[in-house]
């Protein structure tokens, strides 16, 4: 499996997707793709659950950063949670920890978002 | 030398990523350290799939090896437009969501996470070397008690 | 050039196939054709793994490309021991099950199936070019007229 | 998958195997090791179905080769079927089409050995 796209249903208005592998120049467009039919299908938030994500390259976060600017262009919000060191070391490096928000969990994206 | 040429076409990426990675995992690298050689390494590859052949059709090389010094090294190099990234400026870190761009990141996580980087232009060619440090015992447990 | 360059050790065998089944698909040649590059060129590296470096460590190559004539050519090259297989004596085909032996059978599967090959000593290396035909729109009529 | 082999039973005392994909010289020695197993477990005889196989290098002739004389040295017998064309052209190649009886299918196998 190079990247798995999960959506477990939706929860307190709350789109909730897993990903799982790696996002990188070959699986982005997947990503893209999927997740932008779903972003359309629907006007609630999203979570997105990064705990078996072992891989984010800068077409990966170009992703999550499409996926949150559209969702924030009709005030809806992406939050992500429960990323591995390496992925959230990407994060932090490329100042994506600042702009979009990040929990350790699901329930405290959740609670706190 | 341990060395693959192939068409700078996004056809190639998978092969090219995973000849980097078997060597790097051959050399005993962790899976931590080996992400970090995997991800420096396709954003040096897709600059050069996207940007080094405006026009024409061109290769583009990866050798692996360990240097004197026990460092494994990355080397990339194409035939096509003189391009130094390390002399790229950075993205704005600071911007919002709305003003933050989606380009520029991929040189910039390049020099942040290879240890050692440099470029050089040798006649037609572009040549870029990433260096990757061995952990030694030492980091390694450091690491176990910065991240518990 | 598409070309890589590996140890010449098993644990590699995987990868320097993928890269001929890999530029063989990108040419164009049918199922039937790819298998007869894959073999030629499997029993080619597995005498150069096996057989090359007797006493040392080194490395095997392979370079495909298509050439002027619109062939298909895969080129081994390795810095082992001379030999020139494409000169060994051919296995008793004739022998009964007891008798007949176990070795003796990759040179000759590649003299049989490759359309082309040639060897030669450059220096300290030995290249074995093995061309394949691309098939003619006639070549395939014919194929299947006799295997209907 | 690269190589899968399985057991389809016993039929007229008669192991039937079938090997699917491919036997080559990253393959080569689990055959060795799964089809040994079998031969050493059993007094009967073996048909090895190839329907589903791609590609056999001159390793996997070796393999073949090797548990035909091992069954022969115990008056039993290897029996092939259904091989594909470039199998097929692999094993005429060889030579090994005359040493080793090969059939179109499993039941005229098992009725004309
Ligand atoms: N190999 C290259 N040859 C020529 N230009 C390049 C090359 N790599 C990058 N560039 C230029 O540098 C810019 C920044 O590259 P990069 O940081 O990877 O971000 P991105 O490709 O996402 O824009 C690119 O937009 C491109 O204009
Ligand atoms: N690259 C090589 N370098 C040196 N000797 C070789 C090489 N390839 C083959 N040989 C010799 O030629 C013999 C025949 O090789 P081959 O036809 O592939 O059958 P096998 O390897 O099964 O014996 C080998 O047993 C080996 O002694």
């Amino acid at each position: 499996m190079s990247m798995e796209i999960v959506k477990n249903g939706e929860q307190d208005n709350c789109v909730l997707v897993a990903v799982k592998g790696r996002i990188d120049a070959v699986t982005a467009p997947e990503f893209d793709k999927q997740v932008g039919e779903w972003v359309d299908a629907d006007t609630s938030d999203f979570i997105v659950d990064l705990s078996e994500l072992d891989y984010i390259s800068s077409a990966g976060l170009r992703s999550i950063l499409g996926v949150a600017k559209r969702l924030k262009e009709n005030d809806r919000a992406l939050t992500l949670c429960s990323l591995k060191d390496t992925v959230g070391e990407v994060f932090d490096i490329s100042g994506f920890s600042t702009i979009i928000p990040i929990f350790d969990s699901v329930e405290a994206a959740l609670k706190e978002r | 030398m341990p060395r693959l040429t192939l068409p700078a076409e996004e056809a190639y990426l998978t092969r090219l990523m995973g000849f980097v990675t078997q060597m790097a995992e051959a050399s005993g690298f962790n899976s931590e350290r080996i992400r970090s050689i995997e991800l420096t390494t396709e954003e040096a590859l897709v600059n050069v799939i996207q940007h080094a052949y405006p026009e024409t059709a061109g290769n583009v090389s990866i050798d692996c090896q360990m240097d004197r010094n026990g460092r494994f090294i990355v080397e990339i190099t194409d035939n096509g437009v003189p391009f130094d990234g390390l002399d790229f400026s950075d993205p704005d870190l600071d911007a919002d969501l709305t003003a933050r761009q989606t380009g520029g990141l991929g040189v910039f996580l390049i020099k942040k996470m290879a240890d050692h980087c440099r470029y050089r232009r040798e006649g037609e060619r572009n040549i870029l070397t990433l260096g990757f440090e061995v952990p030694t015992y030492d980091d390694r447990k450091h690491a176990d008690e910065t991240n518990p």
